[in-house]
């Protein structure tokens, strides 16, 4: 039997999963943006658990709000990328410091 | 009849007022217009002191004691300016104008060919002036405000030439050393407003009997005697001003400012102030027996040690400076043993025959064109008949050659010691009588070295020079010019120097033999010095007294006269027949002499601590305390320590994107652990 | 069911969606030369009018709409009243530089006012949705502004910063959310506050609530999450900048009212010392890192660490006084750094950002009345009175003090020491240093600017000596 | 007029500024004669306090009060006690002498140079009238910013460490006494100083806020070991600056001990009376030394302030030892009152001093003592303003220098003679340090070639220094007018001495 439990550790490993994606990833800013999206998964599963044990509906309305957003979201992030290769002809994150201290 | 404030109020402002047109329309009023309106201001203000001591002693003017404005008023505390005249103020008023007068008169001859010329008669007016206010005052505020006020003066007229590093090293020594004895002075009066709540003079005499069992307690288990600590304290400014061992050190420096200043201020008036000060405070004094040894002893040390220095110094007027120093002593010694009439006494019969030295000296020097080295003088009398003359009548009064007034006050004074048997006294005696010795070979030794023998300058006449020497001369280290030559022969000094000498040698022969009688036996003073049944030496001494002719008698047979003539003779013998003998002994007695001319090593070792250490404490704390602790660590220190930070925390930001997410990841675990401890 | 009323309510946000596309039209059809003055003046009035609009019958006390949706209350009144008014100074600052960079362009006015739309429905954000909608339509907004300079590459690398890490934090919030509906079984904040103390799960709640902190605290820029505000704020347009540093601020604000107060209200004890911890390391991190700044865009970007510090010195006293006094915070410094930025866009010009600390060397023989306007914000960045920020820290200060926090008090207050350094250092700069020969500063000629610019600076003092009005204001809307 | 005498005061020089400011650019004598007027002004309506102020009656008269944030309860609330009467005098008065100090000396930019004084002129006017503490910090405070600009655009080579020194120094003070206040304001509801001092405090509450005060007004008046911004900011600052900061400024720490210390925190100050004490007598007695070693006159002037604003703190804090342990209060009325006299004479002198070295300054750019040497030779009018400066420096009787330091003495030897003894050690010190000053610059033969050109005193020199040693010697020879102008005030303060809140 599959309880909430169940739900929330996945969650939360996907969670972790994301953001160590986020800061170990030494290489490609895409990766990032596929963490990102993870990341709003693992949201996606805790929400859709809690209203489904919850049984309250307004959980998985936030989910499709969610689901729109970081469609908008990696649009935007996308562009910006591109925007990033043309101006430094990279996108390799390692390389994206010439802001610091 | 009442004195009239407005009189009082004259005799002190007079010279105020001259002082302030001769210094600030000096250039516009001129050389005479200066001398004139300053020496009219003299007249002026010594006129009414005769007037105002006739009017207390023979006209029954009642005493005079009132306020002319209030200072200040702070709850029970007011603070006045007033004035106290009685026969004590009244005697000082008379002795102060008069000798300034006098000593106006001979400046004008003395400085002629000085360009501070209206400089000189606005100080020496100013400082008659503050002398006045100190005398007359009637409150222990306005006697520091004097006191202080002179010590100003004679600050400014030491350095009046202000060229010579000397002077102005001298005048500042003055200042200084004077200060130290205000400080015990200001912390005296301090002492008395805590006991006596009050700063007048009447008040505090009229309660002083209240002090009696009263102490401070300064540490846990010391308690001292009221009186004492008010009257030590005191003294400590009398010894300042009066310079007693062994805060005399500035006097003979003082000698740098020109001869009159040394006349009037450094003999005859200002340094008395001491001694003035505690005739008039003998109601207190008479309080403690403790403080009045410290006096005596403090007085005869520097009777005997100070005249000693005398005996070995060349330059003329330092001779009298030592000789003042140890004349000074005297008094000290006086009021020591509770003889306040004779120190007055002596204070006043001093004045006259000092100021005739010094002035004496000054003429001389003027003379020898300021050299002041007797080693280059000699055989000055037929040159100078007039000096001469009254220079002499001024060194018998002062060895105390009976019939000359210095015999009256200096042997009554050696007489009272003898009586006295306070604890000291015997030391004192000692020293007083050895004194007389003394007194009577320096000066002596200075007459001849002076006047007779032969001629040890010769004349070189050459033209054109004679207008150039003067202030040049003044204003430059003097001495600098080939020792002992002279463009021109030695005259005698004009009229205006001579008739102060004349005028100044009368007192010194006369004055004496008819004052002594009611002024030391006669209780001249009546309330303005009061004296313990217990304490009266002169009392003692007046039972005995019968006559002023038959105590001059008398003084022949006595020992201090002896010790005198002996002086004359061996110093004739000397000086006069067998020069050599004088470096015979010198080189025989070596170590004595070196320790004399050394002045007993006090000035260099004064310098070395309180100057030289003063200098290098400050600048221990400047640059160790202020510089380096507080700037050095505290401030610059903890600044550059949070750059340090700043800089390390930047690094922090290094640009990197998985750095910054990272941060955040950290923070997150730092709210979560944060949580799980504070749940723990 | 949605009735008229709820439209009524919510006028002033469909008014700006409204006037958004209008702008957005008119931008693809307007011919090329008058679009640029067109849209401004435009976009000037629209806002112009939309804070009438905010202002005008306004209802007494708090009313919602679509079902506690959306809260229209005193808060969100001054909110937006003071995000209006700082979009419409961006907007006068903004033009001369765009124009100066070829960036004078539709993009810009539209992305702002869907900026702040966002803005406006955040603090009135009646539950979590909504929140997290306004949020998201003001970042992705933000995202693309500071993107708005195509060929520079500091602007492509703050944006992507920035884009990755707002995802990051709004991932995080977004987590915490659905912890704290899984605990309360509500998206609704008044529900949520009501449902908390009856929460089964209470530790859930509180993993939620600090997830939720993080995304407050990164929207304020409150340290350890303050990593991508000076790279933002020195890569980013100073137009763009100037945006980012004011009406945001305010929506951050209106966030962590929302959630923390409204919301979480009842979990005070826990969120106090959270934000107490936070706003320590904002306050050094802040303050250490400006001294040794050169570029004065980054340094401003630090003073903002440093002041969200003392932001949150308000809200630790979880109390009406202190939410006030926080709000008062946040509209003081939107003003100031609206200001600050103002003068650095006054100064600037064509292949010329006088960005650098040097560019102000003797700027007071150059243009003294710069140099002063500069002077004001500087002493009331620094909170030296008379000037409004000074006022603002007493009030935080004080919160914090009521709240028993006087550590917090002692330590906001050293590190005031701290930061007045660098400010003096700036203004040193201005009044003390001799211009550096060859390089003549031109002040923008644009009136306007410099009429708006004075005016704003004025105000700093102004207020400081007359903020009684604004400060009653802002304690009127959190009683009851 | 009369009822808003003391708002007119703070404002008229502050807005006076605005057309200095205005008119002035680029019409350097437009701005000297518009800010002379204001300044003089300032000083005639400041005169209008004698006859409206009632002296025997004492107390806070002419006072004016406005809400000024509801809110908070906080007030514009001015009054004036007869302290506060003569220090606002005393900086009407100095307030002119540093304009026409300034006249020619002041090349650049003169117009923001004269409206900073203006504005410093007004706030500092403003501290001494504020009965409300929120209001007395903000003036206090903002002073910091005019003299800020003064010190760094007009000053000296290193004016950029010893403006920054100066203002952080200050802020760093007041910070902690900000958060004392907000603690007050609390607790009571309300900045007004009168009712906080009658708030009941508990013993550890009053101490740390007797601390957070101490470290306030040590700073400013300044007391050792927080006094080493001072010797920077006056040697790097502009003559005008040093008169205003000596003159005014300094006594602004001692007044503010008046209006908080005394009366908010009593058993706290009479706990630690013993520290501040001990502080002043270290003032004396160390600083005399530091002094004595400088190679600045300016820095050796600004040292010997420090030494002498110790008596003003000195004669303070005995008033307790008097009052609780010997229920003395006439002594402490006395020691009290020296105090407050040393303060208004102390602004004479030393404006009067850095007045002096400013003309020297001027004529030969550098303030080493080593570069002068027998400038009586040249100067000697000069000469004679210095020497009397000097000697009131001194505390010579006859001058206003010696009132404050008698009182002061006379009254802690009623204390402990211990402490009047280490106080009375001033007279040594103070001689020596000043008078070997004079020995270095005024005497002997003129040392060098730029000595010799020098010229004497100018009228408008003559017309500042006059008026400092016309003060300086009226105040020394009939101080009795000023004390009975502040007797009633101080001795109402003796009474506060003596109130238990515990």
């Amino acid at each position: 039997m599959i309880t909430l439990s169940h739900f929330i550790v996945l969650g939360a490993i996907l969670f972790c999963i994301s953001v160590a994606g986020l800061f170990i990833n030494r290489k490609n800013v895409i990766v990032l943006l596929m963490a990102i999206e993870l990341m709003l998964l693992a949201v996606n599963i805790n929400f859709v658990a809690f209203s489904r044990f919850n049984h309250d509906v307004a959980g998985q309305v936030f989910v499709f709000f969610i689901l729109t957003v970081a469609a908008a979201e990696s649009a935007i992030g996308l562009a910006i990328l591109v925007l990033l290769f043309r101006n430094r002809s990279t996108v390799n994150v390692t390389e994206i410091d010439s802001m610091k201290g | 009849m009442e004195l009239s404030t407005s009189i009082l109020l004259t005799i002190a402002l007079a010279p105020l007022v001259g002082c302030l047109l001769a210094g600030f329309l000096g250039k516009q009023i001129g050389r005479v217009g200066a001398h004139s309106v300053t020496i009219l201001g003299l007249l002026i203000s010594c006129g009414l002191s005769f007037y105002v001591l006739y009017q207390i002693t023979a006209g029954g003017a009642p005493v005079y004691n009132h306020n002319i404005y209030t200072w200040f008023e702070i709850g029970k505390y007011t603070a006045t300016v007033g004035f106290l005249i009685d026969r004590l103020t009244a005697m000082m008023m008379v002795v102060v104008t008069f000798v300034s007068l006098l000593v106006h008169v001979y400046t004008i001859g003395y400085m002629a060919d000085d360009d501070g010329y209206q400089r000189f008669f606005s100080y020496i007016s100013l400082f008659t002036f503050s002398m006045l206010m100190l005398v007359m005052s009637n409150n222990f505020l306005q006697l520091f405000f004097g006191w202080e006020a002179v010590g100003l003066v004679s600050y400014l007229l030491i350095g009046f030439w202000y060229k010579r590093p000397t002077a102005i090293f001298a005048n500042l020594k003055a200042f200084i050393v004077n200060r130290v004895g205000d400080f015990g002075f200001l912390l005296g009066i301090a002492a008395i407003l805590y006991f006596l709540g009050t700063l007048d003079y009447a008040t505090a005499f009229s309660s002083a009997p209240t002090l009696v069992g009263k102490t401070l307690t300064l540490t846990q288990n010391t308690h001292w005697d009221a009186a004492t600590v008010i009257c030590i304290l005191l003294f400590i400014g009398a010894m300042g001003k009066s310079a007693q061992v062994p805060l005399h050190v500035w006097l003979p420096d003082s000698m740098e400012g020109p001869t009159p200043i040394s006349a009037l201020i450094h003999a005859a008036t200002m340094v008395t102030a001491g001694i003035f000060m505690v005739a008039r405070m003998s109601p207190l004094y008479e309080l403690s027996e403790t403080a009045l040894s410290f006096v005596l002893v403090i007085g005869a040390t520097g009777a005997l040690f100070t005249g000693l220095i005398g005996i070995v110094q060349n330059d003329i007027k330092r001779v009298v400076a030592y000789s003042t120093l140890s004349q000074l002593g005297y008094m000290t010694v006086a009021l020591g043993v509770s003889a306040y009439a004779g120190a007055v006494f002596h204070l006043m019969t001093h004045a006259f025959f000092k100021a005739l030295l010094f002035l004496g000296a000054g003429s001389v020097i003027i003379a020898m064109h300021h050299e002041q080295d007797m080693r280059y003088m000699g055989g000055l009398r037929k040159y100078m008949p007039i000096t001469w003359i009254t220079m002499w009548i001024g060194a018998l009064a002062l060895c105390g050659v009976p019939f000359f007034s210095g015999f009256y006050s200096k042997d009554s004074i050696i007489d009272a010691v003898h009586e006295s048997h306070r604890w000291g006294s015997g030391y004192a005696y000692f020293c007083v009588v050895v004194g007389a010795f003394v007194t009577a070979t320096y000066t002596f030794r200075q007459m001849y070295m002076t006047f007779h023998g032969k001629e040890r300058f010769k004349v070189v006449e050459h033209h054109g020079h004679h207008d150039a020497h003067g202030h040049d001369d003044h204003h430059d280290d003097h001495g600098h010019h080939e020792p002992g030559v002279l463009s021109h022969p030695p005259k005698e000094s004009p009229w205006v120097v001579t008739v102060p000498l004349i005028l100044l040698a009368i007192p010194s022969l006369f004055v004496g033999f008819f004052t002594v009688q009611p002024v030391l036996f006669g209780n001249w003073f009546g309330g303005a010095v009061h004296v313990n049944e217990a304490n009266n030496v002169l009392g003692e001494m007046g039972k005995e007294f019968d006559g002023s002719l038959a105590m001059a008698l008398h003084g022949f047979t006595q020992l201090p006269f002896l010790l005198v003539l002996a002086a004359f003779i061996i110093t004739t013998y000397i000086y006069l027949f067998n020069p050599s003998v004088a470096d015979k002994i010198k080189s025989a007695l070596k170590p004595i002499w070196v320790i004399l001319d050394r002045k007993y090593w006090v000035d260099d070792i004064y310098f070395a601590i309180f100057a030289r250490g003063g200098v290098k404490l400050g600048r221990m704390f400047w640059k160790g305390g202020d510089a380096a602790v507080i700037d050095g660590v505290l401030i610059d220190g903890s600044a550059s320590t949070i750059q340090r930070i700043a800089s390390a925390v930047r690094r922090v930001q290094s640009g990197y994107l998985y750095h910054y997410a990272f941060a955040m990841i950290l923070g997150l675990i730092l709210l979560l652990g944060g949580y799980w401890l504070v749940g723990q | 069911m949605p009735t008229f009323n709820d439209i009524l309510i919510m006028v002033p946000e469909f008014y700006l969606v409204a006037a958004a596309c209008v702008l957005l039209l008119a931008d693809a059809f307007l011919p090329a030369h008058q679009r640029g003055p067109t849209l401004h003046w435009a976009s000037i009035f629209v806002l112009v009018a939309g804070i009438y609009l905010v202002v005008a019958h306004q209802p007494d006390g708090a009313v919602t709409a679509f079902n506690g949706m959306f809260i229209r209350d005193g808060v969100a009144e001054i909110l937006k009243v003071f995000a209006l008014l700082c979009t419409i100074l961006v907007f006068i600052y903004a033009k001369p530089y765009l124009s100066d960079r070829k960036l004078f362009i539709g993009e810009f006015y539209t992305l702002m006012l869907f900026a702040l739309i966002g803005v406006m429905l955040l603090v009135s954000a009646g539950n979590l949705i909504m929140i997290y909608l306004g949020l998201e339509l003001l970042t992705l907004s933000s995202y693309a502004l500071v993107a708005l300079n195509r060929d520079s590459e500091l602007s492509s690398e703050a944006a992507i910063k920035y884009f990755v890490l707002g995802a990051l934090a709004s991932g995080m919030l977004l987590y915490g959310m659905s912890m704290v509906y899984g605990a309360t079984n509500t998206l609704d904040l008044v529900q949520l506050r009501d449902a908390i103390p009856h929460s089964t799960m209470p530790h859930l709640l509180v993993f939620g609530l600090i997830f939720m902190i993080i995304g407050v605290a990164f929207k304020l820029g409150a340290a350890p999450f303050h990593m991508w505000i000076p790279d933002v704020y020195q890569g980013a347009p100073t137009a763009v900048t100037v945006f980012v540093g004011s009406a945001p601020k305010l929506a951050a604000f209106g966030m962590a009212f929302r959630l923390l107060a409204t919301g979480m209200g009842d979990m005070a004890h826990q969120w106090q010392l959270m934000l107490a911890v936070l706003a320590v390391l904002s306050l050094a991190v802040g303050n250490l890192v400006a001294i040794v700044q050169t570029n004065l865009k980054r340094l401003l970007a630090y003073s903002t660490i440093s002041h969200m510090g003392y932001l949150l010195l308000g809200l630790v006293n979880a109390g009406p006084e202190g939410y006030s006094s926080a709000m008062f915070y946040a509209i003081s410094y939107a003003l100031m750094s609206t200001a600050a930025f103002g003068v650095i866009l006054a100064l600037s010009r064509a292949g010329f950002e006088c960005e650098e600390i040097e560019d102000f060397k003797g700027l007071n023989q150059r243009s003294p009345w710069m140099a002063f306007l500069m002077l004001l914000c500087m002493f009331s960045l620094a909170g030296v009175p008379p000037m409004f920020g000074f006022f603002a820290k007493l009030l935080v200060l004080q919160a914090a003090i009521h709240a028993g926090m006087m550590w917090l008090a002692i330590v906001g207050a050293v590190f005031a020491i701290i930061g007045l350094y660098y400010y003096l250092h700036v203004v040193k700069v201005m009044y003390f240093d001799k211009p550096v020969e060859g390089t003549v500063v031109r002040l923008q000629p644009d009136f306007t600017l410099r009429l708006a610019l004075s005016v704003n600076a004025l105000v700093l003092l102004v207020l400081g000596v007359y903020w009684g009005p604004l400060l009653g204001w802002c304690k009127q809307a959190f009683v009851g | 007029m009369f009822n808003h005498l003391l708002s007119l005061l703070i404002w008229l020089p502050i807005a006076g500024a605005v057309p200095v400011l205005l008119a002035g650019s680029g019409r350097p004598n437009t701005a000297r004669w518009l800010s002379l007027l204001m300044a003089v002004l300032t000083f005639v309506v400041s005169l209008f306090l004698i006859p409206q102020y009632n002296a025997d009656a004492g107390g806070m008269q002419l006072a004016e009060s406005h809400l000024w944030i509801a809110s908070l309860n906080v007030h514009y609330a001015l009054a004036v006690d007869g302290i506060s009467v003569a220090l606002i005098l005393l900086t009407t008065f100095v307030g002119i002498l540093v304009i026409i100090g300034a006249w020619e000396v002041i090349q650049d930019k003169p117009h923001q140079y004269m409206a900073a004084m203006l504005v410093l002129e007004g706030l500092m006017i403003g501290v001494f009238c504020a009965t409300d503490a929120l209001l007395f910090y903000v003036f206090f405070e903002a002073m910091l910013i005019p003299m800020f600009i003064l010190i760094g655009i007009w000053g000296g080579p290193r004016r950029v460490y010893a403006t920054l020194k100066f203002f952080i120094y200050t802020f760093l003070g007041s910070i902690f006494m900000l958060i004392g206040l907000i603690y007050l304001y609390l607790k009571a509801g309300t900045f007004d100083l009168h009712t906080l001092a009658t708030l009941p405090l508990t013993l550890t509450e009053q101490s740390w806020l007797f601390f957070a005060f101490l470290i306030a007004f040590a700073v400013k008046v300044p007391m050792v070991p927080v006094h080493t911004w001072l010797p920077d900011a006056h040697v790097e600052a502009p003559t005008g600056g040093s008169v205003v900061l000596a003159a005014v400024m300094l006594k602004i720490g001692g007044y503010g001990f008046l209006r908080f210390s005394l009366p908010i925190v009593p058993d706290a100050s009479a706990q630690f009376a013993w520290l501040v004490i001990l502080l002043s007598l270290i003032a004396v007695v160390y600083i005399g030394y530091v002094a004595l070693v400088q190679e600045d006159m300016k820095k050796l002037v600004a040292y010997s302030s420090v030494a002498h604003m110790g008596f003003v703190t000195l004669g303070i804090f005995i008033g307790f030892m008097l009052v609780r342990e010997q229920g003395n209060t006439d002594t402490a009325r006395l020691g009290m009152q020296g105090a407050m006299v040393q303060m208004i004479s102390h602004g004479f002198i030393s404006g009067a001093m850095f007045s002096c070295i400013g003309v020297l300054y001027d004529r030969m750019h550098t303030r080493l003592i080593k570069d002068y040497g027998g400038v009586i030779n040249v100067m000697p009018w000069f000469g004679f303003f210095y020497v009397l400066f000097a000697m009131a420096n001194c505390g010579l009787p006859g001058t206003s220098g010696f009132v404050g330091e008698f009182m002061v003495i006379l009254a802690s030897f009623s204390a402990n003679p211990w402490i009047a003894l280490f106080a009375a050690f001033t007279l040594i010190i103070g001689a020596a340090y000043t008078l070997w000053l004079v020995k270095r610059v005024l005497w002997g033969d003129v040392t060098n070639s730029h000595v010799a050109e020098m010229q004497d005193l100018n009228g408008r020199e003559v017309i500042v220094l006059g008026a400092f040693a016309a003060m300086t010697l009226l105040i020394g020879i009939w101080p009795e007018p000023l004390t009975h102008l502040m007797d009633s005030s101080v001795s109402q303060l003796v009474q506060l001495l003596a109130i238990h809140k515990v």
